[in-house]
């Protein structure tokens, strides 16, 4: 265990928890941004330093904007109300589960017999080499996935624009 | 074009740019406490007193305190006290004379109607505007001494004001020599040629720019 | 290129004193000296190089408008030495440390704390990839290109803390279109710099800086600026950094006249000053990347002045870059917001679009050369210019040329 | 603990998290945001297979993460677009509230 790692992970869990306990919708996108750059951290810690700038990029950058607009478009009334857990029962049901999903998963890790090389070779990937893979034997999924970003754009825009016929009544 | 208004704008700031730094027409900046501040020769702001003569002060005030100002001065800033005495003015004639003449610029509201009331151009609005004071009351109240301006300083501020006043009151000062003469003349014609008002109408006042009234012994204010 | 020009001592003095300095120290802190320099100078430098921006900008722009710009500050206990009011940032410093804190009532207590702090951090993060010289540079990194974007939307965040944090409308207010003009200058910013990404095949600003090198004759330099790609890929990036980086004419989210001070209302004293030091650094560093992607980075623009050492050249280009944008900022009105979108979205996106095809097709015919040549740059350059007339005509519909009825 | 397993434990964490703040929360943006979390906890999975597997040569793993990274932004993306327009609709962010077919 590195000390970096440990670090990494610490706050990592904890944004990330504490973005799913606030009770402030606003605080919560933010430390989930957070969270997300913990992410990009742990690509960099990892060596995979293109994937870190892209997480960078499209989470900090834009999905956590998308998210505050969301939050911001949606507010009820104009005080930030604190959203309310719904019920006791729902919050132990949703921890038991993920408790067990969590115990299955940590069974699973440590009964596994991974065949880990003594000593990982240094990922020597460079941007080049990740460019050339992408446009040769992942050229299709590359234009699929641009075609699906396309769609997901127009699609977003399709839906949360304004109803041409506005209903009268308030 | 798009992008052409840009380029226009683009040039008229660099010609701006360039100009401000031999072109010392276009800056309208006027570095203030370093260069004296360029007013118009119609700015005023309080009121002084117009003396005739620079080396006497005192003795040359061309107020001959009647009060017209005091009465008139709508915020009542001005205060007059008249002196017991007569002295002679720039005529030679003997005139009252404020003893005291006082006014508060702290309540003065630079209306200038004093100086539209005063029949003798005693009182002219000056050019200061940095009179501020430490104190709230006494720097503020401006008196005799401090009023007091010379002619040539009133030339200096207002030019053209100034000429025209001078040359009315050369006119008038003549025309009442020339009529002071003329009665002496009328006088000598008349039958006996008494002496009875021998050194009040004849003398040298005549001259356009009264600068010498002779009375030295009458400048110590009282 | 001569060995004494690209080696020379000049050329290697930064280098030579930070290991000069680093030789003091015992071999298992000298990597952490090591960086610890390049972050020094790295904030001295462009520390002082925002300072010396804010009172070039206060001079320029009275300049451009016919004044004399401040000029009084000189220094303690030298009163009659003025120095022409060169010490007015320090001035402005203390004044802004000295300034009373204030923080509303109800103001988000950490948001509003951490904004200015975000902003700052991030904003400096994108120096780190620039390469300032032939040896300086203080991160190589593969990715560069893409580091540099991902450093620089931080600041969008910091941004809508500010905004969010301070509880007050106009700076709420402020925010939104922050991050609606933010997010909409993103694309053309980026776009503008794939085509060179794409003509260079490498996303790290050194071999991007390196790959501009070279001279036609000597004095004609290779930069990419100087192709009909290039020079539409750099008008477009400086029209994207100027918004990027919230300045006139793109101000608005701190537009006066409309929203007080923006998301800056409720700020005060180091903090404000913290917003106006991180909006100068993501200016600069917006410029230092528009250098190094198309005006040929360190390079020197003619053969015979290489000897001049290529850190030098950046600065002088940087600064070359500031006054140009300061002059923008003398010229031009600020856009309404929905002129603004129309701008990105109609305008920069669709032309940098058709620019990175540009730069596509001037990649696949490097090979023309003689009477081809010529008929590569008239392809090429048709493909920006046309587009640009016909988007032009449709952008300006409606609008120019204006007519004044009532001004002679 | 291996490092490869030391990154499973990390990620398996963190799916958690997501798992139970989506399951906890009733606020539709929050139930997205948790299920963006356990999408990037598989993310950190590819990543540390690829690190510490056999094959760090083959960028298999890199690639499968940008591509889910361009996938969970189209997510993102059509999700809170669908949150604006519930909202429209039913003045009301709560999953609960958009229970009914017809809007």
């Amino acid at each position: 265990m590195s000390f970096a790692l440990l670090l990494i992970a610490l706050v990592l869990l904890g944004s990330a928890a504490a973005a799913m306990l606030s009770r402030n919708l606003i605080h919560s996108a933010l430390l989930l941004t957070g969270a997300w750059a913990g992410i990009a951290a742990f690509y960099l810690w990892a060596g995979a330093e293109f994937v870190a700038f892209a997480q960078v990029l499209v989470y900090v950058g834009a999905v956590s904007m998308v998210v505050l607009f969301a939050v911001l478009l949606t507010r009820q009334g104009a005080t930030a109300a604190p959203v309310e857990f719904d019920s006791y029962k729902r919050v132990v049901g949703s921890i038991i589960t993920a408790g067990g999903v969590g115990g299955v998963l940590l069974g699973a890790i440590f009964g596994t017999p991974l065949d880990v090389p003594a000593a990982p070779s240094p990922a020597a990937l460079t941007v080049r080499q990740l460019g050339l893979q992408l446009m040769g034997p992942y050229a299709a999924a590359l234009l699929i996935v641009g075609v699906i970003l396309t769609v997901a754009l127009l699609g977003a825009i399709v839906i949360a624009a304004v109803d041409k016929p506005e209903d009268p009544a308030p | 074009m798009l992008g052409s208004g840009i380029l226009k704008g683009l040039g008229v700031t660099a010609k701006n740019f360039v100009g401000s730094y031999h072109d010392p027409a276009r800056m309208v900046t006027q570095e203030y406490p370093d260069t004296p501040a360029k007013l118009p020769e119609a700015y005023r702001n309080f009121p002084f007193l117009v003396t005739e003569n620079a080396t006497d002060p005192m003795g040359t005030l061309r107020c001959v305190a009647c009060q017209i100002c005091e009465k008139e001065c709508p915020p009542q800033c001005i205060y007059i006290e008249k002196s017991k005495d007569k002295k002679p003015d720039a005529t030679g004639k003997p005139q009252l004379y404020p003893a005291v003449f006082a006014i508060d610029t702290a309540v003065c509201m630079s209306c200038q109607l004093c100086v539209e009331v005063c029949p003798f151009d005693a009182i002219k609005m000056d050019h200061v505007f940095e009179v501020a004071a430490t104190n709230r009351f006494e720097g503020l109240l401006l008196n005799r001494e401090q009023l007091a301006k010379p002619n040539e300083y009133f030339h200096q501020i207002r030019p053209t004001e100034a000429a025209e006043v001078d040359g009315r009151l050369t006119a008038e000062r003549q025309a009442a020599a020339e009529k002071a003469k003329a009665a002496a003349a009328a006088k000598a014609a008349a039958p006996k040629p008494t002496t009875p008002v021998a050194g009040v109408a004849d003398p040298g006042p005549a001259s356009p720019r009264p600068a010498t009234p002779k009375p030295a012994e009458g400048g110590t204010a009282p | 290129m001569s060995v004494v020009a690209t080696d020379s001592f000049l050329e290697r003095a930064p280098l030579l004193f930070r290991d000069w300095i680093v030789g003091h120290f015992p071999v298992a802190l000298q990597w952490l000296v090591h960086h610890l320099l390049t972050i020094t100078a790295i904030l001295t430098v462009f520390g002082l190089f925002f300072a010396f921006t804010t009172i070039a900008e206060r001079k320029l722009l009275a300049r451009l408008q016919n004044r004399l710009g401040p000029n009084r500050s000189g220094l303690p206990w030298f009163r009659t030495l003025k120095l022409w009011g060169l010490t007015q940032p320090f001035a402005d410093a203390i004044k802004a440390i000295t300034k009373e804190d204030i923080v509303p009532a109800v103001a988000d207590q950490v948001l509003h704390f951490l904004a200015p702090v975000v902003i700052v951090a991030f904003s400096l993060l994108g120096f780190a990839v620039l390469p300032f010289g032939r040896y300086l540079i203080p991160v190589e990194l593969d990715a560069a290109i893409l580091y540099f974007f991902a450093a620089g939307t931080a600041t969008e965040l910091a941004i809508f803390m500010a905004g969010w944090g301070s509880r007050n409308k106009y700076s709420l207010l402020a925010a939104m279109r922050a991050l609606a003009q933010l997010i909409s200058y993103e694309l053309p910013l980026i776009l503008s710099v794939v085509p060179v990404v794409l003509v260079t095949g490498t996303l790290s600003t050194r071999d991007i800086a390196l790959a501009q090198g070279g001279w036609t004759w000597g004095v004609l330099p290779h930069w990419h600026v100087f192709t009909p790609w290039g020079f539409a890929g750099f008008l477009i990036f400086l029209v994207a950094a100027l918004a990027e980086s919230n300045r006139s004419p793109f101000d608005l989210p701190e537009a006066e006249s409309e929203l007080i001070a923006g998301h800056l209302t409720e700020y005060s004293g180091f903090k404000y000053a913290l917003f106006f030091m991180a909006e100068y650094f993501g200016l600069t560093a917006l410029s230092g990347l528009g250098i190094t992607v198309f005006l040929g980075g360190w390079q020197a623009p003619c053969a015979f002045l290489e000897f001049i050492p290529s850190w030098l050249w950046f600065m002088g280009k940087l600064a070359g870059m500031i006054v140009f944008f300061i002059w923008i900022r003398g010229t031009l009105l600020r856009l309404r917001i929905d002129q603004l979108t129309r701008l990105a979205w109609q305008f920069l996106v669709p032309l940098a679009l058709l620019n990175l095809g540009n730069a596509a097709f001037w990649a696949l015919t490097s090979g023309w050369t003689g009477p081809l040549a010529l008929a590569r740059w008239a392809i090429s350059a048709a493909i920006v210019i046309v587009p640009f007339f016909l988007l032009g005509r449709r952008l300006t519909a409606g609008y120019a040329p204006r007519t004044y009825r009532y001004a002679a | 603990m291996s490092m490869l397993q030391a990154c499973l434990v990390l990620s398996s964490l963190l799916f958690c998290v997501g798992l139970a703040g989506a399951l906890a929360r009733s606020n539709t943006i929050l139930v997205l945001l948790g299920i963006e979390l356990m999408l990037n906890a598989a993310n950190l999975n590819f990543i540390a297979f690829w690190r510490y597997g056999p094959h760090p040569g083959a960028g298999t793993g890199v690639i499968f993460v940008l591509f889910a990274i361009a996938v969970a932004a189209a997510e993102a993306a059509v999700g809170l677009a669908l949150v604006i327009a519930v909202h429209r609709h039913r003045k009301s962010v709560r999953l609960q509230d958009a229970n009914s077919l017809k809007g």
